[in-house]
């Protein structure tokens, strides 16, 4: 299986790197470019066919490692 | 000698480069401001000082290498006139493409700050030159991504060229072959992470930075 | 009269506020707060705004000398350094933010005090930061640690401002409630000091940085509560640090400073807008009426509520003189600073808020700050520790395990790992700093030949042994190791962290350490120019060892004649200044090889440390000595290991005559120096008229640490057992 | 529209901070984890309703800024 996890700030959480992204696409002409978020993204493989279980699996690991639950939220994918 | 140091919002290494300049070289030296759209006349050397420009919050120089007077830069680096990019500066130079690589997460993701000893590589470089030969020399460096990659092809050619001037006797980031610092083929635009500008005279541990300012001086 | 309806009680006991101060409040307004007036008044009524609890006994300490320009009061202290020139300093803590969310609240913290730097007119030149972490074995420890150095440096790095020395602890009273002590040291000129007092009515109040979010709402009252488990529960929005805005908030404000437009100015810390504008209008007896539309928002929908208690970071207020705002808007869009014109001076004597249209506050200043409550809190005497006779404390069996084990504990192994994720040099003006073998800091007052000597220094196992003696030791270490590099002291700032001050043992710390910490103040001429106060450092119950952290700055008149401990040479003999009785109760070596933590500590003779330190002082200015290290953990050993291994070379210890070998070499009596020289003849004549006791030790040579017949050990096995603990601990896999 | 772009390191530059959590990953006992890639992924709005237009003009943003071709690839996608 194939794992994405998407890691953001959680909303009202300063986003210093979505600011400086949005006035620097604003500098170079984008000025229609708005509400612009960075975060990372984990991308891996895993054991096992039970998507559910994998799921279960990758949250736990959000929760231990991969996201800082007091500022971060995540988002878990799982493919085959 | 004329130089001009880059002062881009977020540099932080801006007034040491100025200091370490008038000290080493007697130079007059003139601070330009990222949005200046031509720079003062007569320039000998620019130095894109080290920091964290814009917060090098997308990736280290991205943002810098877009600010207006980074035209002019480059202008003048095709002139011909030297530049040199120091820690920041380095990272900016090869966002531009005036230099080929890119600088990577440290590989112990984390910041370093220490002394370290170089191999003058290339001995005959306008940043050399006035190190008489001597192939040693010791500096600080202060960078969370300062890990030189370029392709493995790439890299034969800089070492090929003698464009490799600086290399870590103990690598402190991962740096590819422990590259610390390079030149352009044409030889008048220097990248390095290790800071001249914090090694300038004795009481700073060391004061083989000034070499690498005074190099400059005497090749004008 | 007015009675407080449960309600209005309620939301005041959810708020922080005790049932009497609401009473007080209901009293004093003859009427109920409404809630933005109840937060208002909640923040400048917490701890950590007003200093209740604190208050009436940091009046024991000196705060004024010769070379005093301001002492606690304001942003950060100022005193004078000659040529015009003056350091401005402080220290302050970030230890619940910094559990909680370990990088962003240390680096929050760092950028915090810088404001309170530059907030005055001084452009930060050094950063330090002291740490207390819990038992290594603890499992948040090594988390808490990585997050916390990396928040710092990240921060400071980004900043620019080098991070120069430090102290790093570890130990399970800190399990539950780590300690982040950040200080600041800046330089300005000493006729440009900017304060923070509205000085008339009718001018601009102009807010500029960065924009306001709902970050750590309550981060101050909750700085000022207790841990319990349900902490997680009542967590604020933590506060996210943004160190590029604030290099361009000190370009800035340095600008606007130099432009001559500003009228008073003040950084929005803990409390946000409501302490700065209270402060400012308070300060300067005037009012402030504010419209919180023109308040630049992060998000949408903000409550005059949150906007006022708001500790977005990166933030900062100033008043303007008459005519100016164009110079102030001139600038801050020439740094990319959002800034907006939010409000006025009055001469009301109120703080007055509208939003929307309505007025949603409008209260007296004076009770938020003169009528601020002042608890003369019950205390009670700590218990004393028996001295202890080192003819009872066990000698190792096993010496070189002995020297080893402490070499390479928690507290005493280098700080390597720590201190490298930290620039150091950047500014070009640091010639000391963590790395070089040096007992502080220093960096050079930039264009002359004066150096700026700074440390932070407390012994929390003394302190919690006998807060009093703990209290004149932390003041006196740090005035002796600015000694130790050369430097005049010339003042401090502290930290006091300490547990609940409603309960009258933690009481009692508070009392008797300040009280200690004061007299050693006097004594050694060493004034108090600023300070924080952190308490209920508690969790469930059990509150931190008690640690009052000292931050202090000495002065070079030229940093070339100074002192460190990295340059001994083969052939340089050892000598001791200062009296060896042995002292071994509270010692490392106690704690760390007989597993036992108890003990009087070693007392501190203000008289003897005075002497000593100034022979040292003198002897460094003259050129007579160039290496000396104080002695204070792990005593002898501690010392001279450290030396040989900052100088590479060998060194021999003679301990044959002394009583006890282990007391001699391991006690950690006070005022104390070694110092290697090539003559020291000379020296020794030169202590002897001078009444300081002097012994010869040993001499440095060879490739060992050496004292026949008890211990030879290699010093590339020292070197990996010191060198070794931290990164092994840190670097380990998960 | 909302483009959603993600960008990783090529293949050949070594991923340290992948490697690091996929280190960490099989130190908390998940062994099986594997070919762990981190990346940063940057969400915003962007005017217009012309999906092919917005992705031109996003790719635009990546050569110019938000990649760097020397070292890290990119895919853009362009949601309503
Ligand atoms: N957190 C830290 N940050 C920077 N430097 C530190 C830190 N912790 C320890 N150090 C440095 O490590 C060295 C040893 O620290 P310490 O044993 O506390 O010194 P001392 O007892 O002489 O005051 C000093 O140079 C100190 O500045
Ligand atoms: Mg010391």
């Amino acid at each position: 299986m194939k794992a994405v996890v998407h890691v953001f700030l959680k909303p009202g959480v300063l986003d210093v790197q979505g600011k400086a992204v949005q006035s620097a696409l604003h500098g170079l002409g984008w000025g229609d470019v708005d509400h612009v978020r960075v975060g990372r993204v984990i991308e891996f493989d895993l054991a096992g066919e039970d998507a559910a279980d994998g799921k279960a699996r990758v949250e736990a690991m959000c929760q231990r490692l991969l996201a800082n639950p007091v500022i971060e939220g995540y988002r878990v994918e799982i493919a085959p | 000698m004329r130089a001009a140091v880059v002062v881009f919002p977020g540099s932080n290494c801006d007034r040491d480069c100025k200091v370490a300049l008038e000290r080493s070289t007697g130079a007059d030296v003139t601070m330009v401001w990222h949005q200046d759209t031509a720079l003062p006349a007569g320039l000998d050397l620019i130095v894109l000082p080290g920091g964290f420009s814009y917060g090098d919050y997308l990736r280290c120089g991205a943002m810098a290498a877009l600010s207006p007077v980074m035209t002019e830069v480059k202008a003048a680096a095709e002139r011909g006139v030297a530049v040199a990019g120091i820690c920041n500066g380095f990272q900016i130079l090869c966002e531009v493409g005036l230099l080929p690589g890119a600088l990577l997460r440290n590989a112990a993701l984390r910041y370093v700050c220490k002394p370290v000893d170089l191999d003058i590589v290339n001995t005959q470089t306008r940043f050399t030159a006035a190190f008489g030969g001597r192939r040693e020399a010791t500096m600080t460096v202060g960078n969370g991504e300062g890990n030189f990659f370029a392709d493995e092809a790439t890299l034969d050619r800089l070492e090929g060229e003698g464009q490799v001037v600086f290399r870590y006797k103990h690598n402190p980031n991962g740096s590819s072959r422990a590259i610390a610092g390079i030149v352009n083929p044409a030889g008048n635009v220097l990248g390095l992470m290790p800071h001249p500008d914090r090694a300038f005279e004795p009481a700073l541990g060391s004061a083989d930075g000034a070499l690498v300012f005074q190099s400059v001086m005497a090749s004008v | 009269m007015t009675q407080s309806s449960s309600a209005g009680l309620d939301a005041a006991l959810a708020s922080g506020l005790a049932a009497d101060e609401y009473a007080l409040i209901v009293k004093r307004l003859n009427r109920e707060p409404n809630a933005v007036e109840l937060g208002v008044f909640s923040v400048m009524w917490s701890e950590h705004c007003s200093y209740k609890s604190s208050r009436r006994h940091l009046a024991k300490f000196p705060t004024s000398g010769p070379r005093v320009i301001q002492g606690p009061g304001e942003n950060a202290g100022v005193v004078d350094i000659g040529d015009g020139q003056a350091v401005v300093f402080k220290m302050e803590s970030h230890n619940h933010p910094s559990f909680i969310e370990p990088y962003q609240g240390a680096a929050t913290g760092v950028g915090g005090i810088m404001r309170d730097v530059f907030t005055m007119g001084a452009r930060p030149v050094a950063l330090l930061n002291a740490l207390r972490f819990g038992d290594p074995s603890h499992p948040g420890t090594r988390r808490l640690v990585a997050g916390v150095v990396a928040g710092i440096g990240g921060y400071g790095n980004c900043v620019g401002v080098p991070t120069v020395a430090g102290e790093t602890n570890f130990h399970r009273g800190y399990d539950g409630n780590i300690l982040v002590n950040a200080m600041c040291v800046g330089l300005a000129d000493s006729d440009k000091i900017f304060y923070s007092a509205a000085p008339a009515a009718g001018l601009p109040v102009v807010y500029f940085g960065s924009k306001t979010g709902r970050d750590g709402i309550h981060g101050a009252t909750m700085a000022s509560a207790e841990f319990d488990t349900d902490s997680e529960a009542k967590r604020p929005t933590v506060q996210v640090g943004d160190p590029f805005a604030e290099k361009l908030l000190i370009e800035a404000t340095l600008e606007l400073m130099a432009s001559g437009a500003v009228a008073a100015i003040q950084d929005m810390g803990a409390a946000g807008l409501t302490s700065s504008c209270v402060e400012m209008a308070g300060k300067g007896a005037v009012g402030v009426e504010l419209d919180l539309d023109a308040v630049p928002q992060r998000e949408e929908n903000m409550t005059a509520y949150e906007m006022m208690l708001s500790e977005s970071q990166e933030r900062m207020l100033a008043i303007l003189k008459p005519g100016r705002e164009a110079d102030g808007q001139r600038i801050f869009q020439k740094w990319g600073l959002d800034a907006a014109t939010i409000g006025r001076t009055t001469d009301t004597g109120r703080i007055v808020l509208r939003h929307h249209g309505e007025i949603v506050c409008d209260l007296p200043l004076a009770p938020l700050t003169e009528d601020a409550p002042n608890y003369d809190r019950p205390w009670t005497e700590p218990v004393r520790q028996p001295h202890l006779d080192p003819a009872h404390i066990p000698a190792p069996t096993d010496w070189e395990a002995a020297v080893l084990t402490v070499m390479s504990c928690p507290d005493v192994a280098s700080k390597r790992w720590i201190w490298e994720q930290y620039d150091r040099h950047v500014m070009a003006d640091t010639v000391e700093d963590s790395a070089t073998g040096a007992d502080a800091g220093v960096v050079r007052v930039h264009g002359s030949a004066k150096g700026l000597a700074v440390t932070s220094d407390c012994t929390p196992r003394y302190v919690s042994a006998d807060p009093y003696e703990g209290g004149k030791q932390a003041v006196a270490e740090a005035w002796r190791n600015l000694t130790a590099v050369g430097a005049l002291p010339i003042a401090i700032t502290d930290n006091l962290n300490f547990g609940n001050p409603e309960r009258p043992e933690i009481m009692g710390q508070i009392v008797k350490a300040i009280e200690g910490m004061a007299e050693a103040c006097r004594a050694l001429d060493f004034p108090v120019v600023s300070g924080n106060v952190s308490l209920y450092n508690e969790t469930n119950g059990a509150a931190i060892p008690p640690t009052p952290t000292v931050g202090a700055v000495g002065l070079l008149a030229d940093y070339d004649r100074r002192a460190g401990f990295g340059t001994a040479k083969t052939g340089d003999t050892l000598l001791l200044l200062g009296v060896s009785r042995g002292e071994l109760g509270s010692s490392l070596y106690l704690r760390e090889c007989l597993g036992r933590e108890d003990g009087a500590p070693p007392p501190v003779d203000l008289t003897a440390e005075r002497r000593n330190g100034d022979l040292v002082r003198n002897l460094i200015s003259e050129g007579a000595i160039q290496v000396v290290h104080d002695l204070s953990d792990g005593g002898l050993i501690a010392a001279a290991a450290e030396l040989a291994l900052a100088s590479d070379v060998g060194v021999t210890l003679d301990a044959t005559s002394a009583a006890h070998a282990h007391a001699f070499l391991f006690g950690e009596d006070q005022g104390r120096y070694l110092i290697a020289t090539a003559a020291p003849d000379a020296i020794i004549d030169r202590a002897q008229a001078f009444g300081v006791p002097v012994a010869t030790v040993g001499h440095a040579g060879g490739e060992a640490f050496v004292s026949g017949p008890l211990f030879s050990i290699p010093l590339a096995r020292l070197r990996d057992a010191h060198e070794g603990w931290m990164p092994g601990y840190m670097d380990r896999p998960a």
